[in-house]
């Protein structure tokens, strides 16, 4: 057992952390949000000569053959900065459907690309009346000749509006919410029959609904197997859950320790409001919430190879403490601010925002409770 | 002990729901029903209905235009009120500075500014908090000196609500450095329009335009618009603060923002099923509604006190706290019940720009109504401020 | 709409009061619990010379004709006091299901002996496997040529040992969970067939397990009309629920006096704790918690004659925040109170320990939130 | 990083597994599987086999008698050790004074005082709280006046744990009474049968004796007997209560209180069905467990740091908190679980009188427990002062 850092670990560590610094400040992050794309290529670029796009691949795929750790050492710094690049959907969920169910072809002429930072990616999981079961899939793929024609709207595509490329889940057989007949197929985000209205998140992202209105694709563009890609999906999300929970974590800190200092430097009468024992009892349950949250990360993080079971239980359960501890610091990062926290002028809201979507995001937490439980 | 209500009351009851059915605007009931960002139009074309018919002051003494209503039937009216969602009453006027003139100000002040209050014809905001006060409002530093017959105001307001449609501003202004804090502080009015005033919008986290921050930069005004007596300033402004707590529970809308739930939450679907059939979020709606009805029936007893000429004392700072944890409680079910659509950021749908909306509409503005409720545990006096007073004043820690 | 009491209510308060003042004092109460009997013979006929034996009971049954409100009084006043005679048992339970639902010879040879404190009755609803389901019965009535045989066993009979007679719940038809097919029976606790396994609570009453091994009752011992008791039952024991949520609002009432007291004056570092912010605002929330509290129990109080989807609710919606409001004031006055509160010498312990059970009387706070949702 | 054991580590385990299997006596194990109070010979015996064994002591130095094992294999000792459910090590001797000795107290002192502190042929207790001190620890009273070769003791302890079962105390006394509070503390250490000390028993709320009164008439305690300096107890103390937290978050106990829960869950019946299938239940159970998995991985960190010699520090106040609040919320649970038979006060059989239980055997101790259990946000430093160590030692409020 051994929760330390590698040294090489701590060197992506310090890279992500003066990016972050040095490149991600509130300002510029702002200006991002305001801006057409709603994300910057040129930083993008950056991430993929640094290596970060390549990090979880193998090295036969051209990657750099990182684990889980890195990963999560990557989110969690992304979550102190508040990065809205779409590394998420590009790299952890798209990239991990394709490094575990790609095909040859798939892999060859998308990942090289893909890593270089030249193409994006998204991935359509959830549709209007889906909620958060993976398996409750209504686009359909008719078989034709030469391969499938799709059908349907996939909705809340995260980081759909500047995707090259789109994996969406589609009914190949089966019911509406029966896990098997679900398939995964890649598709041009420019196809003929593909149709999006964009349109900004809450929490400074951009996002999709996409139709499929007769959106042919080839044998070829089928990711994992026919009919099976509910277990492909349901690995994947959770390796993106995993993910979204050391981002929460890293936002968190922040959050923290930015409620930790206005405490201190904050006068109300006479005396810096980090004196009223209230106030401070309230900073050691954020405290405590925040250690508890970034213990659960770790452990799901280091159980993603267990088997499914267990990786279900163990993602579950570190979604369920994070979706806790993140309403809970974000609530009380907003309240113990008091006017200024409910600024959009502050960093303070637009953690808090985003800690909110962690909290619905592949499930909120009576969700991972209930699949806990199971 | 009864909760029934008298043959008079029912009576009442009636008279109010058919008079709102007949006279609530459509276009604005359409707007607040879809929870679109009101225009300040509605909320005057509305105020002006109920002062026409006698009904926009039922808090103020009968002799300066109140309703001489009992305590029963001030309860129903807000009922009646919220249950058909009609715009609340803008406090500033009504609520705030009406009750401090028609109670410390001369004649000729009452004389002067309570017709437009009751009317509407004047839109008033409130100087309470600066740029450092935050809670500890006696520390303010906006100052007003005195030359001739009139004060000199320089200084800063902030969280200024609606400042922005303001034509006139109660103000806290320090006209002795001298004194204690509290001691030192007067109670000035003075029109928006003046020299010297600027607004400046303060965009919340939600995006939405609620609250400004006001500069004075060498604003003159008649100290005949001085209430009361120079320095007794902070006795009016804890009078406002105490005064007008009725509404503050704000158990009507509430009461609807659940039933909105519960339609959310029947059409909403979880595994094929409505979601109100969740177990998990069944029990969430029935817990909030429960401590609803707690606060209701607390809202009653603390009525039932006062019509006895108790209080309202600082006992009203259980419904300020629970108040506002329900209707933030509300909001957080609701961006439960919108599932990924909270994601949707529909902010100029919000405010009225004739845009498609993403996912439903009755979950379109979920998480940016959640994130501008947490002001309600902030202001008025933070939730942690009502604890303090509860503990001193209630339980004399 | 009132929530005045009447000039005869606040005499009754007085005179409750004044009781508990005078004689049920903190030393007397716990002779009583060591004591043989578990109850005090001399003090209950006090009750009936005083007439609260009689509240409830109209005019025309001898009684005075009272309203919940009197009910109400006399428990939250017991609550205060931490009465454990058995005024639930015998008045509330036992008189109310006489009185809805006894027939005249019942009223005539049992309510006067009741009213007058000469008789003492207890009522068994719950079975060993029922929980809070009044409807799970297991208990058979077999019918005869005279009447009625009864075969099962009655758990946690409150009051049991000290009850001359016990009206019980059997199933006259229908199967184990049905509403409809349950009968009650007012049998004599010394009857053949009856045997009973006597045993303390821990919140300081006496209990029974009541095995009914071929108990034969006439058709004159029927209460209410056969084969439709559930809905007398559900009755009475919102009834006996409203009650109790009285008396727990007493008893938190206490409780939070005695542990504001102790915060005024116990010193800790060099002050009273009642000084230290988190003390004060952890009194604050028991001060909100017993206000909402005591709010619903009048609600409750005042909702039972409504039609009885109304009365469910109501009685439901007080029972759910009486469990949560008890169970929080009476960990943090045990809480606040130190070493001292874990003491059996301190009456915190007491108060605490039968707050803990009136949450799970009558249905716990997860039972009465399904009720009221149902 | 790396969750999984290493090849030693699992031997490890393995042999501590077989060894607890082989060791454990049976008529204990039932003892303590039936919920019923241990009686003192059964921690006795169980900590003489481990001290045979040489595992009595994991914490020590291996000088004194520890067994030098790694921080993990600490962790599956105290793992292993929960789930077979032993008599918890008794911490009087092994974690709070034998620690004082053999890190203050002369050579001499550690010879005679170590050696029955290892076998448990000498039963601790702790002379800490007094009557008038609660969480103010250092305002204790109790005077040890010095008179030539001797101190004389009087005063009163209280809160004293197995006082009953005790052959010596380590005792804070006040040797000065002129200096500042805590520079006038000495750590003594006497026999319990000395002339003058009286124990009373303090009975508490769920009706079992733990803990006493102690009284202390002119006690004469041989200087021999002071650690470390006259006037440096407060040191030691403070190095006693930060020393040994190890198995403070009882994840062990707590991860057994959960399978229990489970099985009274699924034996339990609720309309028909386990009470498992409760939908209300089965999530607070999955609260419960998930709220553990957060504390047993953040002990793992701390133990993580620690074994990297940092710490422990300020931050395992965490773990008593968090600790503290599961073992209550079990008990909470349980005493649901067990419906109307919580009511039952089975306590002569409890207390291991051959009498019949009321009620279902595995729910016949849960209201007890849950009584029993809240003292354990109240001792050893109460969850408000662990949390204001937090904000003062961690957030440097």
């Amino acid at each position: 057992m051994d929760f330390n850092y590698s040294d090489e670990q701590k060197l992506l560590i310090d890279s992500v952390e003066r990016f972050i610094q040095d490149d991600y400040g509130f300002d510029t992050r702002r200006a991002i949000l305001k801006s057409e794309d709603g994300f910057r290529r040129d930083l993008w670029q950056k991430f993929g000569e640094l290596g970060w796009l390549a990090v979880p691949f193998s090295e036969e795929d051209g990657g750099l053959g990182g684990t889980a750790v890195e990963t999560m050492i990557i989110m969690e710094c992304f979550g102190r900065g508040l990065v809205v690049e779409p590394y998420l959907s590009t790299v952890v969920l798209a990239g991990g459907l394709l490094r575990l169910g790609g095909n040859a072809g798939q892999k060859e002429t998308i990942l090289p690309e893909l890593m270089a930072g030249t193409l994006l990616a998204a991935v359509g999981y959830a549709e209007p009346t889906s909620r958060f079961n993976l398996a409750d899939v209504s686009t359909t793929a008719e078989k034709t000749s030469g391969g499938w024609v799709l059908k349907g709207r996939k909705s809340v595509v995260l980081h759909g509006p500047m995707a090259d490329k789109l994996i969406v889940s589609a009914r190949t057989s089966g019911g509406q919410r029966d896990q098997a007949g679900i398939t995964l197929f890649v598709i041009d985000a420019g196809a003929a029959g593909v149709s999006r209205q964009d349109y900004p998140t809450v929490d400074g992202l951009r996002a999709s609904e996409i139709i499929l209105d007769g959106v042919a694709v080839g044998e070829a563009d089928v990711v994992g197997a026919v009919g099976e890609g509910f277990a492909l999906l349901d690995r994947v999300i959770d390796e993106a859950t995993a993910a979204i929970c050391a981002e929460a974590v890293g936002a968190m800190e922040t959050l923290h320790k930015a409620t930790l200092e206005y405490a201190r430097t904050r006068v109300q009468f006479g005396q810096p409001i980090g004196r009223f024992q209230v106030i401070q009892h309230r900073l050691v349950d954020m405290y405590m919430a925040y250690e508890q949250a970034k213990s659960m990360a770790i452990m799901a993080n280091l159980k993603l190879d267990a088997a499914p079971e267990e990786r279900r239980r163990a993602v579950s359960a570190a979604k369920v403490q994070i979706g806790k501890s993140a309403r809970f610091i974000g609530q009380q990062a907003v309240q113990l601010h008091g006017g200024m926290g409910m600024t959009d002028e502050l960093n303070v809201g637009h953690y808090f925002k985003r800690l909110t979507m962690i909290e619905t995001l592949f499930g909120n937490t009576d969700f991972h409770l209930k699949r806990y439980a199971a | 002990m009864d909760l029934s209500f008298s043959a008079e009351d029912l009576a009442f009851q009636r008279e109010v729901r058919s008079f709102i059915a007949e006279n609530y605007p459509a276009d604005i009931k359409a707007r607040f029903d879809a929870g679109l960002e009101p225009h300040k139009e509605d909320f005057v074309r509305w105020q002006k209905i109920l002062f026409e018919k006698g009904w926009v002051a039922p808090a103020w003494p009968k002799e300066y235009g109140g309703t001489g209503w009992t305590a029963t039937q001030k309860y129903i009216f807000q009922e009646e009120l919220g249950a058909a969602n009609t715009p609340g009453i803008i406090p500033f006027g009504l609520s705030m500075v009406g009750p401090v003139i028609y109670t410390f100000a001369t004649e000729e002040q009452k004389k002067r500014f309570l017709p437009g209050i009751l009317s509407s014809d004047v839109w008033w905001c409130q100087g309470y908090s600066e740029p450092g006060s935050g809670s500890d409002l006696a520390s303010l530093k906006t100052k007003a000196v005195r030359q001739g017959d009139k004060y000199i105001v320089n200084g800063s307001k902030t969280w200024t609500t609606m400042a922005q449609w303001a034509d006139w501003i109660f103000c806290l202004v320090r006209t002795d450095s001298t004194v204690k804090q509290q001691e030192g502080i007067s109670f000035l009015l003075f029109d928006m329009k003046s020299p010297g005033v600027t607004v400046r919008p303060i965009i919340t986290l939600d995006g939405g335009h609620e609250v400004n921050e006001c500069f004075f930069d060498n604003v003159e005004v008649p100290v005949e618009n001085l209430i009361g007596q120079e320095g007794q300033g902070w006795t009016y402004a804890k009078f406002l603060l105490g005064h007008e707590r009725s509404g503050i529970a704000a158990v009507a809308r509430s009461k609807r923002g659940i039933a909105k739930l519960k339609q959310i939450a029947n059409t909403e679907l979880a595994d094929g099923g409505p979601l109100i059939e969740d177990p998990d979020y069944r029990r969430k709606l029935a817990e909030l509604e429960i401590d609803l009805t707690a606060l209701e029936y607390t809202e009653l007893r603390t009525l039932a006190r006062e019509s006895q000429g108790k209080g309202p004392g600082p006992e009203s700072s259980i419904l300020k706290i629970k108040g506002t944890e329900i209707q933030q409680a509300i909001t957080e079910l609701a961006v439960e019940a919108a599932g990924y659509y909270a994601f949707a950021f529909n902010r100029r749908a919000m405010d009225g720009a004739n845009e498609p909306i993403i996912g439903p509409a009755a979950t379109a503005f979920a998480a940016p109504s959640y994130f501008n409720m947490r002001k309600t545990s902030i202001y008025g006096g933070s939730n942690e401020i009502q604890k303090n007073i509860i503990a001193k004043m209630v339980l004399g820690l």
